[in-house]
């Protein structure tokens, strides 16, 4: 059996130096600007969360193996190497202050992706063994269970009994040839089960054929959160195979954030092929529906509301124009927070933060901007497409007193459907 | 060859009175600043034209600009001077020449009378005691010094 | 006697080609340690162009968005003062575009000497406002190491004894001219082993951000 | 000697010079030392008391281009007045005594005015070999140590003389060296150009004649009053520079039109000298007004300086040569480079043990 060392860890961040990161390093003249777009200093004011600084073990493994003049250095002893006790100290960095939301990325005066090199920063953590134990237990329940929060096949079918019952909808589940396999977050199974009978609900109503996939329906990745693309790509497998198994010509990313990322993004390169289905985000196929006329809705309601972009699925996915037209479709009222879209701020609890209780009062500190951003808008209701920045926020307006009803945007969507 | 020959070997002063790219316009603002203090002040000042760092026709256009007034006097003295005013009266130029006519200074005042044109008092002192002199003994002549 | 002008003629002849040979070598190689690590090919279907948006970025990076600047202004502005100050006395002196000239083989039309010699002034200016900045905003200290500091004062010598040369404030001219192209030759040697790289390795990091993320269909 | 005992004033008086002329004849000298109008009472004043001073002139390793430079002022002229107030003792190329009679005339005029003569020196000395440049059987280096030991000053004529000059130009084939090389213990005073303007060599003695002092000196040992500016600052062409206009070629219009010189390689931004003000021949011009860029020949080592038509600025290696040498380098050693690192990525990837959820935690 393997086991977690330094030696491994810095094997790990040899191999995930590439050209662009070696640009990066190359290009940063320590203005510190990146500190401006992250939640973690603006909130706290300490500089150690600057996020170019979080890289500091990632940078000193490429300046030392993949520069001249970093290996002349080192030989004369005159760069300080990484041991275990930078990456224990800098655990709380990569994982406890960063939820990889690449608004740092956005603003870098020299277009240093700094979250594209945390995530890489991560894959040497894990190898060294030090991610935080909580996305680690998450990580094992995954793999072990299905899902990281523990969430059995039995569970959803008992959700899809419920709902089932209660609204007469149809749930198909392993149905071989249908078009859409939807994936599901465990926290929809288990907090917001209102997601899978809207589905249910948009589906029929566009009368389309789709199935849930019984050993394939947690879509989170905990491989992508911890920084594991090992774990990632046993993951991702197990998405592939149920997709191939049910031959469903489309698999649809829930309203989760790094869920899209992994399957959309990342998952063709994990397991090194591309995949014979294409990957839609939910707000994707809906806004698709909308301009084919396939959704009918009820005249848009005066209520004012706005719209959180969860970072993985704008800044990072690209889906930032779909949820405004379909918002459109269903409000008369909606308000722009004043930095949306690309520009949104993270939630607080992207990139296994929310996982991760050593963050939680940072988290809760931090998640202020999100507050008032939210607060300024003046809307009495939040929608949102990330069932994780919905919980974050949920427990954030908690613990600041803040009370604002929330709701999924796919929800939103389908409560709006008319039927003729 | 004929690239050469079109060289101009002395740069010719241009026909214009373009002060623009030449010292003369900074020169004329000088002058006219000094010409200010002799009135408000009553103080002169002279200006050796010599070390004014002036292009191809610069001086000339210098004295075509300023012209030339009432005044003119002829000295001899180690050479000829000329001393004359220009055509904006109190900026006077003052152009010494030695033996052999080369120029050994040029210089301009701007004041009420240049200074070399007063009589020195030692010289009015000597020139009363000749008059007195030759007044006694007619025949001694009128020069000074002889 | 005549130590300045040996000095003088040392810092045009062996110094210089010692140091743009240095310059020269140093850059290459950097260059080719950087993409010799190769960026894999993403096998997700792209929702978008690489090229196009990569090049939007190489260009967009150069204005700050608006929350970074009301956040640093003055970060933001000695940035500016000094960058623009620096590309007009270093690209439009006309002394330097002859240098440019011999080594290049080609020029281009220069700006009058007091425009130049105003952008020396905002240059300088710039980058002691960013000393002072690097001294007192919080992050940029914990942020400056030895590299930083050492990077500041070789970009700041060659302006600071570009200005008194050309004011005359050091003698004899032959030594003020000398400690300029000296104070360059530093900047030159130590160009390809220090941050000073950013000035090639921006374009290389633009353009990858804005790649990656006009792949996936955003605008970065 | 009955002239060394009269003031300048009195001999002035003696010839019949009044005092209109005698202030004509200040303003002239004023004009000549550079010195502002404001000066002229001063000088005057000085003037009446200057007494004459004994002067030996020695020519050491030069062209006479020098002393032909002085003697273009062949008029009788305000120079020549002050030479007649001189008494130039030694100058083996204007004397009428030749041989033993020449140096007999020198060991008189020094014996006659010990501690208080001027030597004059055009030329540079010779310490390769005495034998490459000798006078009357002396090496130029006994000869100037000797006569400079009872001086009260040096006045390096010329650029040989101040800098070396062409004696000393790479390679220096016989060992050329400055007067101030050799002369430590006694002001020098350096009127480098090749040939310095006429005027400026008179202009210093007529200061030393004045004022009885040595002029202020700039770092070079060169009177201020003539090398304070440089070229560059007192050229009428300077607007042309500052606005960024340049001749390109000799036949140009920009050369037709008299534009800034300094892209054909004028070296007038790094000479210090008074041709812009002063001129040649009487005033008539200088090479900047005739066409051709400053060559600095009035400061030190001009011969070695990198060319009369390299601009200034350009270094004088043969810089496109060598960047192409180190752009063939930099491919080869980047190539060595790109190697290592991908091995070094590679046996990274290779040695990859996977991560499972059974090593998460550092045991």
């Amino acid at each position: 059996m393997n086991e977690a060392t330094l030696e491994r860890g810095l094997n790990a961040f040899r191999e995930q130096v590439d050209a662009p990161v070696a640009a990066f390093f190359s290009s940063c003249v320590s203005c510190g600007l990146c500190a401006e777009a992250c939640l973690f200093y603006t909130e706290t004011g300490d500089p150690k969360y600057t996020p170019i600084r979080k890289l500091e073990p990632l940078r000193r493994v490429w300046e030392q193996e993949y520069t001249l003049i970093g290996r002349v250095k080192k030989v004369l002893g005159l760069v300080e190497p990484v041991t275990d006790e930078l990456l224990q100290e800098w655990q709380e960095l990569l994982y406890d202050s960063c939820t990889m939301c690449a608004r740092c990325s956005l603003v870098c005066p020299v277009g240093n992706d700094i979250a594209y090199m945390v995530r890489k920063a991560r894959e040497g953590m894990v190898a060294s063994g030090n991610s935080p134990t909580d996305v680690q237990a998450a990580a094992e329940r995954a793999v072990r269970i299905g899902s990281p929060m523990g969430v059995r096949y039995k569970a959803l079918a008992a959700q899809i009994q419920h709902i089932e019952a209660d609204t007469g909808l149809v749930i198909p589940v392993d149905q071989v040839g249908a078009d859409y396999m939807p994936l599901l977050s465990s926290m929809e199974v288990i907090n917001f089960p209102e997601y899978i009978e809207s589905l249910a609900r948009i589906f029929q109503h566009a009368g389309l054929s789709w199935t849930l996939c019984s050993d394939a329906f947690e879509a989170t990745n905990t491989g992508i959160q911890i920084g594991s693309s090992d774990i990632a790509r046993e993951l991702v497998q197990r998405i592939v195979d149920g997709a191939e198994r049910l031959q469903v010509k489309y698999v649809i990313a829930p309203e989760c954030g790094h869920a899209y990322t992994s399957i959309r993004w990342d998952g063709p390169d994990l397991i090194g092929r591309r995949f014979p289905f294409k990957v839609l985000h939910i707000l994707e196929l809906l806004d698709e529906l909308r301009v084919s006329g396939r959704l009918k809705t009820e005249k848009p309601s005066a209520e004012r509301i706005t719209f959180h972009d969860p970072c993985s699925i704008g800044r990072k996915g690209g889906v930032i124009d779909s949820p405004r037209r379909l918002l459109g479709l269903v409000s008369s009222n909606f308000v722009e927070m004043k930095d949306h879209g690309t520009w949104n701020w993270c939630c607080g609890g992207g990139g296994g933060v929310s996982a991760n209780t050593d963050a939680e009062a940072l988290r809760t500190r931090v998640f202020r901007r999100k507050k008032d951003q939210i607060e300024e808008t003046g809307a009495s209701k939040l929608i949102t497409a990330c069932a994780n920045c919905r919980l974050v926020i949920e427990e954030g307006l908690e613990a600041y007193n803040v009370e604002l009803p929330m709701e999924g945007l796919t929800e939103l969507v389908a409560h709006h459907l008319v039927e003729d | 060859m004929n690239a050469l020959k079109s060289i101009p070997v002395l740069v010719e002063a241009p026909a214009t009175r373009d002060f623009c790219y030449q010292n003369t316009l900074p020169l004329l603002h000088e002058i006219s600043h000094a010409l200010r203090r002799l009135q408000q002040e009553q103080l002169p000042t002279t200006i050796d034209l010599n070390a004014i760092p002036f292009g191809p026709g610069d001086e000339q256009r210098l004295l075509e600009f300023l012209g030339r007034g009432e005044v003119s006097a002829h000295l001899e003295a180690l050479g000829n001077s000329s001393v004359w005013e220009s055509g904006y009266p109190g900026i006077w130029f003052i152009e010494h020449r030695n033996e052999s006519g080369e120029r050994v200074a040029f210089q301009m005042e701007i004041t009420t009378l240049p200074a070399i044109l007063a009589t020195h008092p030692d010289d009015i002192a000597e020139s009363l005691s000749s008059l007195q002199k030759a007044l006694e003994n007619p025949s001694l002549g009128h020069r000074i010094g002889d | 006697m005549n130590d300045a002008m040996d000095f003088l003629l040392w810092a045009r002849g062996t110094a210089f080609d010692v140091a743009l040979t240095i310059f020269i070598i140093g850059v290459i190689i950097r260059l080719f340690e950087i993409l010799s690590l190769g960026r894999p090919r993403s096998l997700a279907e792209p929702k978008g162009n690489q090229l196009l948006p990569g090049m939007k970025s190489v260009i967009s990076r150069t204005l700050p968005d608006n929350g970074t600047f009301k956040r640093q202004p003055l970060t933001v502005i000695a940035g500016y003062l000094f960058h623009i100050g620096l590309l007009i006395s270093l690209l439009l002196f006309i002394p330097h575009i002859e240098l440019f000239n011999a080594t290049v083989g080609f020029g281009w039309p220069g700006l009058p000497n007091p425009i130049v010699d105003a952008a020396t002034v905002i240059a300088i200016t710039g980058l002691l406002a960013a000393l002072w900045n690097r001294l007192t905003n919080p992050v940029m200290k914990l942020l400056s190491d030895k590299e930083d500091y050492l990077v500041w004062l070789l970009t700041f010598l060659p302006l600071l004894t570009g200005y008194l040369a050309y004011h005359r404030m050091i003698e004899p001219y032959p030594l003020a001219l000398g400690l300029h192209i000296l104070s360059i030759e530093l900047l030159l040697i130590l160009f390809p082993f220090t941050k000073l790289m950013h000035t090639f390795t921006l374009f290389l990091a633009r353009w990858y951000n804005g790649a990656m993320s006009g792949f996936r269909g955003v605008q970065s | 000697m009955d002239t060394n005992t009269k003031t300048l004033g009195e001999a002035l008086r003696r010839n019949g010079v009044t005092r209109r002329g005698f202030l004509k004849f200040c303003t002239a000298t004023a004009s000549m030392m550079a010195l502002p109008p404001s000066m002229v009472p001063a000088i005057a004043a000085a003037l009446e008391q200057a007494r004459r001073p004994s002067v030996i002139w020695l020519s050491f390793q030069e062209c006479t281009g020098c002393t032909e430079s002085l003697s273009r002022s062949h008029a009788p002229s305000l120079e020549n007045l002050i030479f007649d107030h001189i008494s130039l003792d030694y100058h083996h190329t204007l004397q009428v005594a030749s041989g033993e009679a020449a140096e007999a005339a020198r060991e008189a005029a020094m014996h006659a005015n010990e501690g208080a003569y001027l030597v004059v020196v055009d030329g540079s000395i010779p310490l390769g070999n005495p034998g490459y440049s000798t006078i009357a059987g002396f090496s130029n280096l006994q000869t100037l140590e000797e006569t400079v030991a009872g001086a009260v000053a040096v006045i390096a004529v010329g650029t040989c003389a101040s800098f070396g000059g062409l004696p000393k130009a790479y390679p220096n084939p016989t060992g050329a060296v400055s007067v101030s090389d050799i002369v430590t213990d006694k002001p020098v005073i350096n009127v480098p150009g090749c040939p310095p303007i006429p005027m400026v060599i008179t202009g210093v003695l007529a200061h030393y004649l004045t004022f009885g002092t040595l002029p202020e000196l700039d770092h070079y040992g060169r009177p201020k009053a003539f090398y304070g500016t440089s070229i560059h600052d007192r050229c009428y062409r300077r607007p042309f520079y500052d606005k960024g206009r340049f001749a390109h070629t000799f036949d140009d219009e920009g050369a037709r039109k008299g534009w800034c010189l300094y892209k054909l390689g004028c070296k007038g931004p790094m000479t210090y000298n008074a041709c812009a003000t002063a001129k040649w021949n009487q005033g008539t011009s200088w090479p900047v007004e005739s066409g051709h860029g400053c060559i600095g020949c009035a400061e030190p080592d001009f011969w070695d300086a990198g060319g009369f038509y390299n601009a200034l600025s350009v270094p004088t290696g043969e810089i496109s040569r060598n960047a192409s040498y180190a752009i063939a380098a930099g491919v080869g050693v980047g190539a060595i480079a790109a190697g290592i690192n991908q091995r070094t990525r590679n046996k990274a990837v290779r040695q990859h043990a996977e991560v499972t959820i059974e090593d998460l935690e550092k045991r």
